[in-house]
């Protein structure tokens, strides 16, 4: 693979402080891997079970690194993905 | 409800059908119209143009092509105004898939076509009635429209108004079928006041978001209709769809959406009919007609009165849907009928199949250019006379 | 009256139209009677047509083209060679005088001629040779009445120009009364 | 870039009624609808994601929001937004819009369908409604071809392509679509691909905010088609493909901005412009030429 | 003429109806195809433009458009090729001012239907028969086409070097109207050799410039054709036209001309019909159908005799000009119709106006989306049956 | 400028059978079919004379020599010329031609008509065409408006113009047409007026002679209506109106000459590149694809 | 022989067309019978038909499409729970049976499994599976020859594959001839 | 009138040394005067009489001046006026 060129010629903004709570609706999951690509902090990885369509959602690996930069969110094709902000020391 | 009276120019006008449809449309609320130029339909348009800045709410634009006009319409009647396009032959052949698709969305608007000689580019600047099957018949897939065919600059005014009217009661476009020369020819109309002038509302949904279904027919088979930007959120397509709106591409769903759609103007026929007959009563012969060549009818009709022949007329005033039982019911009667259109047979096969053999009929027809030679009409009576003895 | 089938001929620019028009628009809208009036077009619609037809008649007018004029108003040669035959054989004919000869009509027509273009130019816009032209037609026909003539024309023309096109109508009307005592 | 950390901002937090099955842009969906027929790795989801964010920003209530689709697997967005919104017919979306907002210019009115749809048989209607300066949004979602009948060329492929009408390859120059808008006046012109998720909205409140014809085309896999025909992979290596070989040139010329098979591509906002829109040039005109008579159209 | 051998693709092939019209087309020397995709009739394009680099002088092009499709084709005839166009609902709604063209300037060409569900954007994937009477009527002013229906992708092939014969033979356009199901079903499709492949050549003049009027009837009642390059430098257009195909704008052209292209057509019904009886001489019922419908149609009339009923079925293959009088001289032997065809009432119109009342017609009709149920087919001829008695 | 001065010798001298009473150019006339029908001081005729002209300097054989109109007064030139010569719909000469030309590419497919029906109807026939690069040369008589239908808005009518369906002045933008023609692919692109008879001649000689998608734009008197409805006079008046505000700027970037009602006007030759033609790439793609199972196509 | 009809089902990819296609075919071109094929689409034609429906007789076919087939093919679970309740219950159904579980089968129907994506993994290339399938097929059913459908296999798939491809059919057949043996 | 600005606007070439002879054929003209304004020589005017379409067709002044430099030929919408060289003395 190559190298990721993701701050330039995507230009998505710097990652800021705020650490975001990832919710995934599965059930929604195409698989189409795209969050788990692009999360800048590869937070996600494809996970090794089957949603009823058949497709492997993503799975959180490194829920602390989230930063809620909202780009999971933005890029999932599904609505399947999205993050919240937590407020420091806070747990959902 | 009553006419705006902004939109109505009451008084006496010497004006020609073009300009007398413009007339009627605005009398009828219309305030959008999407055009493009053609001979001879292009002076309706023309004075939509200069009216409109001076009527409040109204709006005219003229489109790239026939295409976009008659589909700018549909956008603006689903933003809430009422409107209508207006073209000729060539094209009112460029508009058929967009009156499918009103059919299909169950859109009232309004379609004119001012017809001239064709096929093709044909004549045009003189004056044909062969677009009669196409309005009927032009768009792909099964469906009913409502056609009315004016005699006079008086009548484009007056059945403008009932297009419109019978267009927003039955949620379907209706076709305005007029001709050069009723387009052209100038008489005296006579506008009446905007109090008596009697306006078909549309029929909005009373339902608030969440409760109603915008194809659920009422009653009449008719669904009520909302506009964009009232909060009701909903979806419009041209695909066959449900209650809701939504696409569901299977056959009970076309069964039911399309049986319907043909339905609701077939099962109101007995309500949408009209035709005015002169004579019928006891004639032998009864000449059926419409739009200008019923007024030649007349004097052929006279002419072969003069030469002993009971003759009466049946003049479609509504064309589609057509008459069937009516016609049925005179050929019972025994009487002949000669079908006089400015075409090679297109109404006439209507007429054919509504005698149901009872009766001859004969066509008095011509390839149009000009209004039929009343000597024409007068042998074709004579012929069906013959046919009876 | 049964029913008067007039025909107007000229060529482009001199008003024809318009003429025909104002006496439809003057017979239906100000005598009562009923008027239709259709004209001829060139190839599509490029206002080439160049002449006009109106129908007058106390009842219902039916078929809407002129078949056999009683009256014609012609204001060229070509017209004039175009049109004439048509003209019923007992009818009349108005010609503007130094554009058009007569010749060649049957004997039983009758003529009435006017210089209205020099007329138009007098007052100072030739443009106003039709409505000339038209007060000619009031007088000689008697088929409309001057007044619904002069509300035609106060009602059809350019914001402006009233004031001279009923002077032209007027002096057009004077000159017809004078052919018409003469004949 | 205001609009982007704005965005970043809007990143949202719980709210009371707050649940966790749903996503924060359910709202926004006809959820009775979905699973919507788009496949894996489709960009078109993407960009109604983008969209939803983009209105979100914008602030205008959803009621006063239409759009407009022709027919396509892109025309079906129309389908999947909860707003009030019409599927017309193929290619026609843009004239209908066109009425649509001459008759209610309160509403805010998208089109949002395929390059097919809006420049094969809509270049018409494109090339006029931008001249005429319409009011509108259009959204083009451009994946080389006519997906929704099976992957035909359309007037956008790339030379070379392998389509089922084009099956040894195509020898078609396709449209350089900022070129041709901008050459008939459209007063916002950007090029984004699915990848670019944050500019394509920023585009987006952009073009929504912007009075006039704006128009965006998304360079989109279509990895059931286009993608495998050229052998390019799935949506996702199509999106690696895109962030490797896109180059952000805001302001670049649009006349340098074609698309070639397998050359680098440029995306970026190219035009930006001032222009009165057809219903401001007209009032201001009936204004000028009728005085007091006349009162501002307002529909 | 024998076809060219370079576009036969001799042998036996599994392939689908839109294959195997494509083969027809090549088969019958079509070599040029303007396309523009639309569901369910895409294949046929597809296959073209995957054939057209290995058939010398084969050129296929996706046009931008409908409207340019379809008339590209005719740019294309009167540089020399047989050309066609393919299309399904939407498309033919587009085509309609272009078909309108080539009836008027009598350019033999093809305009493929394969039909889904209407009206407007409907059943993409689903198949109807609904867009019959829009290949008759659908574009403005009169005309007359052919039109056919094949029921299976062998005739698929065969009819379409049928469809290319017709339309030669009258210089007309010629409606080949399949449907979604004939079009997407895979069956044995026999192509023999070239050598036993009848082609109607093109008819051109013999006679040198100057001598010929393009627009001079033969005593068929049709000119003869020229092509551009050959140096006769000659006009064309689609206004009403004199022998020289100068425009010549007056009711006298318009009628010499436009009744000959009907009647070009009306008074070759005899020669250009073709439909195939089973066991009609001593049926009492006997279902009209085409199309696919003719081989559902077969099932029910199975099923109907099982319980007793004399039935025989008529299906129709050239569908337009209708056999009026061979439905009238059974009509006259008292026999029951009933007519089968996917959509409310076309064809079923045709019949009802043929039989002149002597004889009961039903309708075995729906909205498309599937074949017909068998069940309500046979319900249909018990239903015809009991008017009998 | 040779071909100029070419021209220029070309004034021809007596012939042996010469006939004072034929004009040299009536054999390329249907003199059966005159007098025409435009009116006097109407550019069309000019047009068409300058046409005649470039044919005779390329030493076209008359026979290979195809003119296609659409639908109006312009629309009426194939009407007039005795070649082989197409009077099709409104708006679709440029699809007629298109298939005549591949059909037989040995003809030389000419399509002469207005910018309402190039243009406005049927604008994306021009655009697709432009794009494949079909070798074909569009001559279009642009008088800002429909005139045979009587004088409506055109797409191309300058802001402010008065006509039947813009009573009051248009409020709408006008094409730029040079600059479209750019955008999609025009590999010749020139603008004259009907005064600038020679170099209306010139370009059509190199349009003619230049394989691909040529585009000619001829800025001409409508004076019936266009320059009536102006009060602009007559167009002899217009014509004297054009010399005194038209700037000859060959080679002008396209962006900068779209036209005011009442301001100067560039005229000129903007566009001459090289782009091989649609047949031209698709014989070279497919030579390279199919190798030598495939022959050139060549009709 | 009257007429059989059949069903195959399975997900896109699987090559669930080309397996219905080349039933007919090796029938109706090399065994000289009729066969008609179908098959779903999608919305518009994306390739996302799912399921191929065959009717095989030595009489022509009429109604076009199958009704109740008395043979399934069935590829995936999903395909079981939509197609399986048209089963003709005295039919039988022939599964991946890696990947479907045939519950809920009336008992009169005869099941025959076969890990048709396993053969074809082992041959190398997991995209042949439906042609394991068709093997399958050939010797259970008896519904096609063996010769004819190496035939059609031979003239369907791409050139080059064809070795490969007739392996994968030879895998299948004997598979299934070993379960009809068993039986 | 305006000062003429010939040779810029409209380049039309630079008159040469022949001398032409012109044809008008009156019949055809619609009297619309592009070549009376536009020879650059002046060689013609509008004349007085009519001809049978009512228009008045131009008359030869100096013919004397004609270059045969074809601008009339070339400008005239109605194909009724062209010239050709005339060897020095020649007449017609
Ligand atoms: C008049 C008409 N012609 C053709 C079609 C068939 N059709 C449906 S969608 C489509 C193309 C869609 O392509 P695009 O707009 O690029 O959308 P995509 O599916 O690629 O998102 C076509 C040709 C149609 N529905 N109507
Ligand atoms: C489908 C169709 N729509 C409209 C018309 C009417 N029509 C004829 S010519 C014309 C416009 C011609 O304008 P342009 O091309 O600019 O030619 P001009 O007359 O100005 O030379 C129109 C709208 C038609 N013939 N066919
Ligand atoms: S919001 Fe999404 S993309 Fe961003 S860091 Fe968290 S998981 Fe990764
Ligand atoms: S982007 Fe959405 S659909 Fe794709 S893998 Fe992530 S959650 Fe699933
Ligand atoms: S076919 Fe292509 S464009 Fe359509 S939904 Fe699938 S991937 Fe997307
Ligand atoms: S109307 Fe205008 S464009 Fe037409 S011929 Fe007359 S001057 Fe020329
Ligand atoms: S050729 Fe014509 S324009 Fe030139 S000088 Fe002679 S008369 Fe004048
Ligand atoms: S240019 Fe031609 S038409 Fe005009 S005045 Fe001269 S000769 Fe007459
Ligand atoms: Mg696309
Ligand atoms: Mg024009």
């Amino acid at each position: 693979m190559p190298v990721r060129q993701r701050e330039k010629p995507f230009g998505f903004p710097k990652p800021e402080t705020p650490h975001g709570e990832i919710v995934i609706l599965e059930e929604r999951c195409k698989g189409c891997g795209f969050c788990i690509e692009y999360c800048p902090h590869d937070v996600l990885v494809l996970s090794k079970k089957f949603n009823a369509k058949g497709y492997h959602p993503p799975e959180v690996v490194k829920a602390e690194l989230c930063v809620d930069c909202g780009f999971c969110r933005m890029i999932c094709p599904e609505f399947a993905i999205y993050t919240y902000e937590l407020k420091t020391g806070e747990k959902p | 409800m009553k006419a705006d009276p902004k939109g109505v120019l009451t008084g006496s006008h010497y004006i020609d059908g073009d300009h007398a449809c413009c007339e009627g449309a605005l009398a009828s609320g219309c305030r959008f119209v999407g055009g493009y130029p053609i001979t001879p339909s292009t002076e309706v348009v023309e004075r939509f143009a200069r009216r409109a800045p001076m009527v409040e709410g109204a709006h005219f634009i003229q489109m790239e092509d026939e295409l976009a006009a008659s589909i700018a319409i549909q956008g603006a009647v689903w933003a809430g105004k009422k409107a209508m396009t207006v073209t000729s032959g060539p094209g009112f052949s460029l508009m058929m898939e967009h009156i499918g698709l009103a059919v299909m969305t169950e859109t009232p608007c309004v379609f004119v076509d001012v017809q001239r000689g064709g096929p093709s580019t044909g004549l045009p600047t003189l004056p044909g009635q062969a677009d009669m099957m196409q309005a009927r018949w032009g768009s792909h897939g099964d469906y009913e429209i409502i056609a009315l065919s004016p005699n006079s600059p008086q009548e484009c005014f007056d059945l403008t108004i009932d297009a419109f009217n019978l267009s927003e009661q039955y949620r379907v476009p209706v076709m305005f079928m007029m001709d050069e020369c009723v387009g052209h020819m100038m008489e005296r109309v006579v506008i009446p006041p905007a109090d008596r002038i009697e306006i078909t509302p549309r029929r909005y949904t009373a339902l608030p978001p969440g409760e109603y279904l915008p194809f659920k027919p009422g009653p009449d088979m008719i669904p009520e209709m909302f506009k964009a930007g009232d909060g009701y959120r909903l979806h419009i397509t041209g695909l066959t769809h449900d209650f809701k709106g939504y696409p569901a591409m299977n056959p009970e769903v076309q069964e039911q959406l399309v049986r319907r759609l043909v339905d609701k103007i077939r099962l109101s026929e007995p309500k949408i009919r009209r035709y005015e007959e002169d004579g019928v009563e006891d004639a032998d012969v009864v000449v059926v007609t419409y739009g200008i060549t019923s007024r030649v009818a007349v004097e052929a009709i006279e002419a072969a009165r003069k030469r002993g022949i009971k003759v009466g007329m049946l003049r479609l005033v509504v064309v589609w849907p057509f008459p069937e039982p009516r016609i049925f019911e005179l050929a019972c009667r025994g009487k002949a009928f000669v079908m006089a259109e400015m075409n090679y047979g297109q109404i006439f096969y209507e007429v054919e199949r509504s005698v149901r053999g009872r009766a001859p009929v004969v066509l008095a027809g011509h390839g149009g250019g000009t209004v039929h030679n009343i000597d024409d009409i007068v042998k074709k009576i004579e012929e069906a006379h013959r046919c009876l003895s | 009256m049964a029913k008067t089938e007039i025909k107007i001929g000229g060529f482009g620019g001199q008003g024809v139209i318009l003429t025909g028009y104002i006496i439809g628009k003057a017979a239906s809208i100000f005598d009562g009677k009923n008027a239709t009036m259709t004209q001829a077009f060139g190839p599509e619609a490029r206002g080439s047509a160049c002449s006009a037809q109106v129908i007058v008649a106390a009842d219902a007018i039916l078929y809407p083209y002129v078949k056999r004029p009683q009256i014609m108003v012609i204001m060229s040669q070509e017209a004039f060679t175009k049109f004439s035959p048509q003209l019923d054989p007992n009818g009349m004919i108005l010609i503007e005088e130094e554009l058009v000869d007569p010749k060649g009509l049957p004997p039983t027509v009758k003529v009435f001629g006017i210089p209205a273009t020099r007329i138009a130019e007098e007052l100072g816009r030739k443009i106003v040779l039709n409505i000339v032209m038209a007060g000619f037609f009031t007088a000689v026909t008697g088929i409309v009445s001057k007044d619904a003539m002069r509300k035609a024309i106060e009602s059809s023309v350019p914001k402006g120009t009233e004031g001279l096109n009923l002077l032209a109508f007027e002096k057009g009307y004077e000159y017809g009364l004078g052919k018409v005592q003469a004949q | 870039m205001s609009v982007l950390s704005e965005l970043q901002k809007a990143s949202l937090s719980p709210t009371p009624d707050f649940h966790p099955e749903n996503h924060p842009m359910d709202d926004f969906l006809r959820m009775d609808r979905m699973p919507h027929i788009w496949c894996s790795t489709c960009g078109i989801g993407v960009s109604v994601n983008c969209f939803a964010k983009a209105l979100e920003k914008c602030q205008i209530p959803l009621d006063q929001v239409v759009v407009v689709s022709g027919i396509g697997c892109t025309g079906r967005v129309a389908g999947y937004v909860k707003v009030d919104s019409f599927h017309t017919t193929h290619g026609r979306a843009i004239p209908f819009a066109t009425g649509m907002k001459l008759a209610n210019p309160k509403l805010k009115v998208i089109v949002f369908s395929g390059d097919g749809d809006i420049i094969a048989i809509g270049g018409n209607h494109f090339i006029n409604a931008a001249r005429r300066n319409i009011d509108i949004t259009v959204i083009c979602v451009n994946n080389f071809n006519y997906a929704m009948t099976g992957g035909q060329l359309a007037s956008t492929t790339p030379e070379g392509s392998v389509l089922s009408t084009s099956p040894f390859g195509s020898y078609e120059f396709p449209f350089n679509l900022p070129f041709l808008a901008e050459s008939v006046g459209a007063v916002y012109v950007a090029r984004w691909t699915s990848l670019h998720v944050y500019n394509q909205t920023v585009s987006m409140v952009e073009a929504l905010k912007k009075p006039g014809f704006s128009f965006i085309e998304v360079i989109a896999p279509c990895p059931t088609i286009f993608e495998r025909q050229q052998k390019m992979g799935d949506g996702l290596d199509r999106l690696r493909w895109y962030c490797e070989n896109s180059d952000i040139r805001n302001g670049a010329s649009t006349k340098d901005v074609d698309i070639r098979l397998r050359d680098r591509m440029v995306v970026g906002k190219f035009v930006d412009v001032e222009r009165p829109t057809y219903l401001e040039a007209m009032n201001a005109h009936y204004r000028e030429r009728l005085g007091s008579k006349y009162k501002d159209y307002e529909g």
